[in-house]
């Protein structure tokens, strides 16, 4: 086990699947000798080569464009997007292409392309260096949709996205960059025996009267919400898969707790707790006690970096709907 | 805006009336079995065009998107392709699938509707149609990027219209294609239209000196004089192999047809337009000159003219024969590895069916 | 009262709109002579000038960033995308723009633009041309989406979509645009006193059993099963804006029926029906006498054609499922 | 790709060495007052810039773009400009803001993430700052167009950066400029870098080149000379005002700071670089040359540099004593006419906020 930053275990992740497979290529605005603006290719271009770590165009639709006929040549791009906000001008061959790729050929063409995201707030930054866009992408189909919740987490699904036959978006809490945490790096993210399953939920902490789920950045303020919280005893799950969602993982729990909560920073409309909510409530219809309740990002565009604090659901935000769940 | 074919300014090397022009930078010199053949090509394509635009009209089709003028552009360009390149299409490029060996019925399954693809790309290729415009230009820059990787000598032809140079995409591709210097043609079929947008919508500047703006060549080819087409690909094919980089090639011709069988161009251009562009026909072009020099006589043309006819029937019969997709074929190849609510979806589904059948499961 | 079918009716609003405010123009793609390739700009280039109605490049983003600089100067730019899967190379230009620019200027920008986008399946279209891409919009804060259910919606609720201040995202259910009903063409849209609040959602067929939400072209397909429903009174809530949702007139009709149904052509994964589930259930948990059940295409890219029947919602399907609500 | 200044292409009026110098095509008359004002103009502008970044260090801005180097660029060109054009920046234009007559502090408020505008667009005949690369170029198109319709004379100034031509906004910004014939001034400061990626990394012809093949006149100018800018701008605004078309302008420049604050410079280049650039200095150059001419003179620079020390001020306080804004204004102006829904999380937000306030309703 080494302690490292969720910057070095997506950075080592990165390189170990380099090493692993000549096919994997980085491809992204100032991924090279910049290293990426937040320094997750930090030296990979001085280790494997401008062949295998492309600085792209200024050009979002071009980059993901690109990587389809890449993928189609037999490669796996994995490309950069610089931040969330910017990933807009590719949703077109995002959602035409790279998603459907693989069901209008019938199976003939695959699109191995990872789509690495900065994602989410809490940096202080300017205007659309702080969406959380993931729902677009989770409601299209041929998509799968990853985010890490730790760095351990991080070393491995990106391997494991990489290695996937399907396109993936994978979305990175770009505020948990810094944050550290054990990283075994002795595991071999190929060993399907050893290494848990990247579209399965995992429970964070167990818990008794309260199911809170939570992905990405919210996984920390969760489990701190946990810890602080004295009435009532939290399960919190690491959804990890945004899609497919592991229904089957909250299910269990709520059929135990009776109670679920979902958190996460986008826009509460038509996001991904509302899909949970849809999803749980019709499984568990007779076992839940309340309601679902979602602690979400208000529906508005993301606030100017000032006000974000406000938006940003946070550990009292998270106890606040425990309570409410619990008073019903 | 000039005509460009008129002004002169397109290379020709064929003229309307079948003379073999000469051209001081361009020349190509066929033999004549190879001759025979690209016209053999372009009456087979018109012969599958024509019997696909009746099958539309008696519901066998959902869509035709008429090749109808652009056979020359098509065949001559994709002609100049060796087995390890890579085409990409839009949906109007029939004589380019079929001359990427790609069967009649195979590029008709999409319009009939049982397929959005048809064919495997990869053994082929030739991508599936694309329908976005402007989409596959990026995927043949990226896949031009992939040959360099690779080391190889070949490369890519990326077909659209002129329509398709408004959209991002395709401005992107030329960036792209600059940037890497990649093994790309960037071919482009000025066909005059854009459903209703006449080309003089289009941005001020003759589509081909578009290429200099992002460094690199750009071409004028009177697009129905097919030796012409086949020359200045051939030219910028081997440029982008031997590490010259992209090349746009601008094919000056004529959509003869309605944009597709939803449209009536009546609405927006007149009869007399395409009277003009029925003497620049490329087939009946190149009909003449082989006849002229001796190259191929009556016999041979009636015998295309039966060859066509057997087409049309193989086409006709087997459009209408195609198997009917299974309707839980849909979840298949979603993704590479399928999950759980989809396959619950997918049983859903065959359940719910099934309990119409008298004696189905329910 | 004049019969007439939801093309005519789009195209006699509009015609309406642009009489009414010469700052309303028409902006998009074969939509000047052509009439657009449904027709629903007829005859409106030739009234009223190549000024008023234009054609535009065949450039997505172009023509919704050039409508957010026409809004700028002034003008109420009444855009056509020519198909649902040929607005995805617009999104960046909707969603970083045209949604956010009244608030980014804190209210001194408005952004009075119509996106009109002729949407869904049923007419043996082939790929990109039958699809529903509504959650897209609706999961984007600053953005209103409209879609009429019938001819006299149509009519008036294009005329209201153009005198909104707000961005609004109008779906037309490009099957129904053949379906004829009768339009009141006396109806001045701008009279609040006799014109309905597009913003609210309409009963359009009362009953006891069973609410079924709808939208577009299952409006029709809802009052069909409807209709044939022996065992269940259904009733029919056409939501008609789908951002923001009208869960009120929801919940009024959830606390008598204690059952719902939600039906949608768009995949159900993060969609409008999720979105309704879980609203509905937290305001209505006591009433809810079974979970809320969403009839949707399924989360595949749409299918070919040969196939859509089956991927469509049909009326039995939506029978199916108010039995199976009715049995819990 | 060659140094379009040391190649001799750029248009210039004033020498680096700040002599003035004959160009047969563009000149431009200015009186004493307006040259001396223009110095002033970019004075005061560079000390926004340094205070703005010292201010960033000290935790009062989330982040600042520099303008350092691109002064005359920006001063040049928005100097151009009558009170009824409207300019369209992006994130670094500060020397725009300031000649439109928005206040530093308007233009600060936003790397202080106290808003995400700052000034109202309509009556300053500026855009608020655009971050996402290539938008704004649409904008300009879109609002010439709205100019034309108005039949106005009024015209259009859209900035971008090199990077930003990469972008399908930026080309589909030229299609519609072309096909509509907008008046639009599109003004490209070439600063050499867009973040790590030199201009070599573009694509492969110098920037103003690619207007051509969109069917409208390209110019290079060098930058850093304030009266060459404004000569070449006022022509290309003069054409669009008078049915001329649009007009790109590649103002061939350097970004002599970082990217941003949050960049560092030196893992991608060399500082020999910079030194070069200093000897452009288009503040310096300026300034010889009104030294030279006797246009100003020793006091006149002491009295800008006191001006520009109590401007210092003025923004080091007033960034610092920015009112901070109401939690529940995020809720303020997400529509025009806001809705039930955002009104109950409004609520929501101020019930549950003022609940941590003692006293405060819950
Ligand atoms: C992104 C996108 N927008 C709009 C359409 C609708 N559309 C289909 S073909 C076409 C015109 C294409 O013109 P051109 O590029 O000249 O090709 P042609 O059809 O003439 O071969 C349009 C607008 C589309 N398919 N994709
Ligand atoms: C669509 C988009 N992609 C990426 C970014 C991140 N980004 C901000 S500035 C920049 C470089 C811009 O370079 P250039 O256009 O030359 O302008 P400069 O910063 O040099 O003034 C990039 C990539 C962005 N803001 N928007
Ligand atoms: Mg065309
Ligand atoms: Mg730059």
């Amino acid at each position: 086990m080494t302690a490292m930053t969720m910057a070095k275990a997506l950075n080592t992740g990165l390189r170990r699947a380099m090493e692993q497979d000549s096919k994997v290529i980085l491809f992204g605005e100032d991924i090279g000798r910049l290293g990426g603006v937040f320094r997750i290719t930090d030296g990979l271009q001085k280790d494997f080569g401008e062949h295998r770590v492309m600085d792209a165009p200024l050009a979002e639709s071009g980059i993901v464009g690109a990587a389809v006929g890449l993928a189609m040549r037999g490669y796996r791009p994995v490309v950069e997007i610089q931040f969330d906000g910017f990933v807009y001008p590719a949703f077109d061959q995002i959602v035409s292409q790279v998603a459907k790729m693989h069901r209008r050929t019938e199976g003939t063409v695959r699109m191995p392309i990872v789509i690495r995201i900065p994602y989410g707030g809490g940096i202080g930054a300017v205007e659309h260096h702080s969406e959380s866009p993931e729902a677009y992408f989770a409601h299209t189909a041929g998509l799968r949709v990853l985010t890490p919740g730790d760095p351990q987490a991080a070393f491995v699904t990106i391997q494991q996205a990489i290695a996937c036959d399907d396109p993936v978006v994978y979305f990175e809490p770009k505020r948990r960059y810094w944050d550290k945490g054990d990283v075994d790096e002795g595991l071999d993210a190929r060993d399907r025996q050893r290494v848990p399953d990247p579209w399965q939920a995992r429970v964070v902490k167990a818990g008794d009267d309260v199911t809170v789920a939570c992905y990405g950045p919210m996984v920390r303020t969760c489990l701190e919400a946990a810890r602080a919280s004295s009435d009532a005893s939290l399960e919190v799950i690491d959804l990890q898969s945004l899609s497919p969602l592991d229904i089957e993982t909250l299910v269990a729990s709520v059929e135990r707790t009776g109670r679920l909560v979902v958190v996460h920073e986008a826009s509460a409309n038509v996001g991904i707790g509302a899909e949970i909510a849809a999803r749980v409530t019709e499984r568990c219809f007779y076992s839940l006690e309340a309601p679902v309740l979602r602690v979400t990002g208000f529906d508005i565009p993301y606030p100017a970096s000032r006000l974000e604090e406000h938006f940003l659901p946070d550990l009292d935000r998270v106890l606040d709907a425990v309570d409410r769940a619990m008073a019903y | 805006m000039s005509d460009g074919i008129r002004a002169g300014a397109a290379i020709q090397l064929l003229s309307p009336e079948g003379e073999r022009v000469s051209n001081t930078h361009y020349d190509i010199s066929l033999g004549d079995a190879e001759l025979r053949d690209l016209y053999r090509d372009m009456v087979l394509v018109r012969r599958i065009d024509t019997e696909a635009t009746a099958l539309q009209r008696q519901g066998e089709l959902g869509l035709w998107a008429s090749s109808l003028g652009q056979e020359a552009a098509q065949v001559g360009s994709a002609r100049c392709l060796r087995p390890g390149d890579f085409a990409f299409p839009t949906y109007r490029e029939h004589g380019v699938t079929w001359s990427r060996g790609i069967k009649p019925l195979e590029f008709l399954a999409m319009f009939r509707g049982v397929t959005n693809g048809g064919w495997d790309p990869i053994e082929r290729g030739c991508a599936i149609y694309t329908i976005v415009i402007g989409n596959q230009a990026l995927h043949g820059a990226g896949y031009a990027m992939g040959i360099q990787l690779d080391d190889s000598d070949d490369a890519v032809i990326a077909y659209f219209g002129d329509g398709a140079t408004d959209e991002g995409d395709v401005n992107e591709a030329f960036v792209f294609g600059s940037v890497f210097n990649a093994p790309v043609v960037f071919f482009c079929q000025n066909n005059q239209w854009a459903i209703s947008q006449p080309r003089e919508r289009r941005s001020r500047a003759p589509i081909h000196e578009r290429a200099a703006g992002f460094g690199f060549p750009g071409v004028l080819v009177d697009g129905n004089d097919i030796l012409a087409v086949m020359a200045v690909t051939r030219e910028a094919l081997d440029r982008a192999r031997t590490g010259g980089g992209p090349t746009l090639v601008e094919a000056y011709t004529y959509r003869m047809a309605a944009h597709t069988t939803s449209d009536d161009p009546t609405r927006y251009r007149r009869a007399e337009e395409l009277e003009i562009w029925r003497l620049r026909d490329p087939i009946e072009r190149l009909k003449v000159f082989l006849a002229r020099q001796g190259i191929a006589d009556r016999h041979y043309f009636d015998q295309i003219e039966q060859e066509a006819d057997e087409l049309a029937v193989h086409v006709r019969d087997g459009v209408r024969s195609m198997p009917e997709p299974e309707a839980t074929s849909m979840f298949d190849h979603v993704y590479a590895e399928s999950h759980t609510l989809l396959e619950e979806q997918r049983r859903h589904l065959h359940e719910y069916e099934a309990s119409f059948v008298p004696g189905g499961s329910a």
